[in-house]
């Protein structure tokens, strides 16, 4: 079964053409690679191809359909693209699609100060909120120019990641 | 002579760990104390006994002094440790502790009065002889303050809280438009670090190298110092890497700074572990910059080159022996560097990234040292520092300790989380690093090599491989309980390894 | 002079991870070679390339010569580390690596020849004037010849396999009726160890203490003595704890010992790490026992308290290099102690525990270094070394390396098979151990302490609260996907944390 | 729900009285506890009694009712006795009861040499079996003086954990 996977920025194609216990030939966009391949249920892979001795580690996110991989050296986000998501991406309700005119917390923390009130005009670049986790303080700015539609936090509030903190229009 | 036989230590954390450990080799029994979002923490494990303090912020629980007080004494601890950071350099503390028959372990309350209070510190530096960076003569009580200060001293400035350490309530300010929030994000961040969120206003110097010395008093008045530790990768004004021996110290500078934190250390009958930090510009001009009465982070280092377990230095002090060490056979053997592991993402501006750890793999084997709290399943709390580990390395010179620690930092995966692991492997592939040519300003100097991404080869199709793989097994819902190997939709015990096809 | 680029190390576990670490941190590939057993081994993961060689009984894979020569030469590798056991001191290995233009790093085959086969040792060392313990001048060929030789030598009696080490292959003689089976099972054991059966019998000193010396060798006629390891506790003939220096040196004889190990070096142009071992006796009497022309297990305890990476060392004399260490400026600092975790029963005669491993917490901090290779999930093959693990541990004196120990100890947690751990703990807490008192009778000596079951006040009732509540989650079929803590039958995340009723 | 558990060779009755979250009473043969107890999934307990902090792992055995437990200092063997094995108990087929006649692997490995054929007499003590794993040989000895009855393994046969490898009687 050949499925579409998202690296980083690169979509590529990969099928499984032979499978012999531990030892796997698959097609990766055309390139056929021969693997000795042997995998954790929490993730880790150990795959050899010609010699080369791979670790990676995926790491589910809350999505699960998204990953991210931890090779010896580097860090990538992974989606897989599957007809659910397609149809998903499409709606433009995939979650990758993020509004870009709210201002949401990346992490969980504290609001210190909110800095505007619904209805103000603001500007990009503008300071909007004062977050506070682990002891640094970060201003989060307005990423446009607008008018603040509305502020789902008050100063003292906790946060969660993700959360959407102010609404711009 | 006191014999301790049981410490609270009032801290969490890696340092509440480290402190556990030498009480455990020394026969003492440790006591932990912990927040509503501390349960899970590998101290509260790690100790013989454990209680429960408060509420999750640290001023209702790390920082609550009756309280940690009313502990101790019910379970009769004889002394108390503070760690670093929460009450380790609070006068008050050290008193209340002194009043309820309690050692504390570190100098006595009038010592951190006057040295922990870094305007204090600076005049009496002055007096003893020691040269000390221009400044204010006083805390800084309104802005028209500051911004008189800045015309008679001169931008660039440093705005330093006056209880402060660790890089805490720290900012730096080149134009006078940034002079009033600057000391407004100061003064919040030495409140909620230290309760005090008085601050002062120093000269900054250009391209300043941090280096600190570490001393060891006595009761008896005896006070040795264990040579330098370079402090200067910075970020956002705290430490990132400390190395020992300084690639900038000279023999003749490290006997005479060396003498200079010994004279400040004995000025003030200083007993226990402390810390003077001195910045030493690049003609090799050095000024007292603040003394840290307490353990430092990065003690480790010292620990390594020099043989010397501080924490035991600590308690054997605090019992009243005098110390046992003497100057002259004092040595530095070898290089030690530390880095810090920070939970937070090195390309987004070092923002703490909270979250469950997912998995862990240490580094090991010789020359590695790790001193770190977090596990497999551990949900990192939003409430305190986002250092998750230190990990400590020593190689016979220079180079083999900045190679060494490139392998142990390859070996080190931490995930679920951001950390500043890949980051510290470029700091260690960069050349001003690795030529020993770097000031504080290292991290935005190099900025560009700092940020690059890794290359990687065909591994990118390997991730894909592996993804598909997941990816297949959870359409198949094939279950696994087991935790070890296994092929891709198979068991490893009933597929025997297969050679070829 | 040669430059190494890649190394193909022809070993597993432990050694082979210990090995690759060095070539990191000398910017060398590292290949590993596997078994069939070996797929999941951790020394597969940690090489840049891996290639399997064989079925897992080790005649089949890790004995192959011609197999490992032909990978080593198909991925180009410069080089083979033959790590210990298995083909390290092998000749023909050795020699077959020369031919085929493949650096073998170690010393010539001429002298593994020599050295290796324990008759022919003795013979070298004689002549050199270096005291040797009586014994068979040659191998022993029947049973007729080992009667008439204990006749000669009188009881005790060891027997040795020639190509012996490590203890495999011995066997203690104390009464005529024992001599038969005893050989037989010392042949047997030597044949699968090093396929060769050939033995030979030594006078068996009573009392004695095994010391050795570490060399270093290179290509240019220098050689160094980097101190002694006392390794004389022991089981089965196994060590399982090693110490540096030495309780029982004193500074005479180790520059008297020293001296004898780097003339039996120079005496055969040695080079490359190699050992000495000596017995001696509680008069302080020593004898040559063997020399070990390969890195030892116990390497580490010397490479942390003299700062000398033994493994770089071995590549930089086999790359030609001359060696940089002097005599006259090495020194030991402070004391280290290494204890073998070996995945077995004390309890029921040291017998090894095949397995999955369960979990594992290494012990971490000041002073402590672990090198293994086993991780959570991994089933322990039966075909090799119940050694799992080594841990290192570094005081500044005996005493607080001792209590270092314990403490590293502690916190060392191996589950799903048995290990020594506890027994290690156990002789940490042995007056004969902590006095410095001891020979190679020491475990059987203190038999009564170390096989004592610890005193555990009411944690027994904690234990069965424990098992108590797992089955309660059990029959009630809590799943949870999640890896952390939580209260009994609830999420933590659901259920904040409550402190009292 | 009283639980009767058996512990190396003492046996308790274990039973929960009162639990908020995290904390329970529980009554141990009569004694009560108040305890602050957190566990993962993978049988890593945390528990704080009176202020002592105790760590145990529980490390389940192949017999579901079964386990290892290890504190810091030390280990247990730990058995449920519910309802379903006191019956098996009683019936004499829990496992426990193991048939003293056979000599059995204790761990996997390989046979080096069987040293008695079928319709043999032996002694109790008498070795019967040489077994290789881990690179040492243990000598198994009859533990009854008897007839050896079964051979069940030839020389070079690879066995496995608690497998009956000679049977007297």
């Amino acid at each position: 079964m050949a499925v579409e996977i998202k690296i980083d920025n690169r979509t590529v194609w990969v099928n499984l053409l032979k499978q012999n216990g531990n030892l796997l030939e698959l097609d990766v966009d055309g390139k056929v690679y021969q693997v000795d391949l042997l995998h954790t249920p929490g993730g880790t892979f150990s795959i050899i191809e010609s010699g080369r001795s791979y670790n990676i580690e995926l790491v589910p996110q809350n999505h699960p359909k998204k990953y991210t991989a931890h090779t010896l050296y580097n860090t990538f986000d992974l989606e897989i693209i599957d007809a659910e998501t397609r149809y998903l991406i499409n709606r433009g309700s995939n979650g990758t699609a993020s509004n870009e005119k709210n201002i949401s917390s990346p992490m969980p923390g504290k609001v210190v100060k909110v800095l505007v009130k619904e209805g103000d005009a603001i500007q990009k670049g503008e300071n909007a909120i004062i977050i506070a986790a682990m002891k640094m303080e970060s201003e989060y700015k307005a990423p446009i120019d607008g008018i603040v539609k509305k502020v789902n936090v008050k100063d003292g509030d906790t946060v969660e990641g993700n959360q959407i903190l102010i609404e711009i229009e | 002579m006191n014999h301790i036989k049981k410490i609270l230590i009032a801290n969490r954390g890696e340092i509440a760990i480290r402190i556990m450990r030498t009480c455990r080799e020394m026969d003492i029994s440790s006591v932990a104390v912990f927040s509503e979002a501390d349960r899970t923490s590998q101290h509260v494990r790690y100790a013989d006994e454990a209680y429960y303090i408060g509420k999750a912020p640290s001023g209702d629980s790390y920082l609550n002094i009756e309280k940690i007080i009313e502990v101790a004494k019910n379970c009769n601890a004889d002394a108390i440790h503070p760690g670093y950071g929460f009450l380790s350099e609070n006068a008050k503390f050290a008193r209340r502790c002194n009043e309820e028959g309690i050692i504390f372990i570190g100098p006595s309350p009038e010592v951190i009065d006057q040295m922990g209070d870094k305007i204090k510190a600076r005049e009496t530096m002055i007096k003893a002889g020691i040269p000390v960076v221009p400044g204010t003569e006083g805390s800084i009580n309104s802005e028209e303050e500051a911004l008189n200060a800045i015309k008679e001293i001169g931008l660039p400035v440093m705005i330093k809280a006056s209880a402060g350490g660790g890089g805490k309530g720290m900012r730096l300010v080149h134009t006078k438009e940034d002079i009033v929030s600057a000391v407004r994000a100061a003064r919040s961040e030495a409140k909620s670090a230290f309760g005090d969120d008085s601050v002062y206003i120093e000269k900054y110097i250009t391209s300043p190298h941090h280096i600190e010395f570490q001393i060891l008093g006595d009761q008896h008045g005896n006070a040795v110092h264990l040579f330098e530790r370079e402090c200067s990768v910075q970020r956002r004004h705290q430490k990132m890497i400390e190395e020992t021996p300084s690639p900038l110290m000279t023999p003749e500078l490290r006997s005479e700074m060396g003498r200079a934190a010994v004279d400040a250390a004995k000025a003030v009958n200083y007993t226990g572990a402390g810390t003077i930090e001195f910045l030493v510009d690049d003609d090799l001009n050095y000024y007292f910059l603040e003394m840290n009465t307490r353990l430092q982070v990065e003690h480790p280092i010292t620990e390594r080159v020099t043989g010397v377990d501080l924490v035991k230095q600590q308690i054997k002090t605090a019992e009243g022996h005098p110390l046992e060490i003497q100057q002259e056979k004092l040595f530095q053997r070898g290089h030690a560097i530390e880095c810090r592991i920070y939970a937070e993402d090195p390309d987004n501006n070092f923002m703490p990234s909270a979250g469950k750890i997912y998995k862990i793999t240490e580094p090991l084997g010789l020359g590695v040292r790790t001193d770190g709290y977090v596990y497999e399943g551990y949900e990192i709390p939003i409430y305190y520092d986002p250092m998750i580990s230190k990990l400590i390395v020593w190689g016979a010179n220079r180079d083999e300790a900045i190679r060494r620690v490139r392998r142990a930092l390859y070996e080190y995966k931490i995930t679920g989380v951001k950390t500043s692991i890949k980051f510290l492997e470029r700091i260690m592939n960069t050349p001003d690093f690795i030529d020993g040519k770097y000031d504080t300003h290292f991290i935005e100097k190099n900025k560009e090599l700092l940020l690059a991404k890794d290359p990687c080869d065909n591994c990118n199709d390997m991730v894909a491989i592996a993804a598909y793989i997941d990816y297949l097994s959870k359409i198949n819902r094939v279950q696994e309980v087991n935790q070890g190997f296994a092929p891709a939709q198979s068991r490893w015990k009933k597929v025997p390894y297969i050679n070829h096809f």
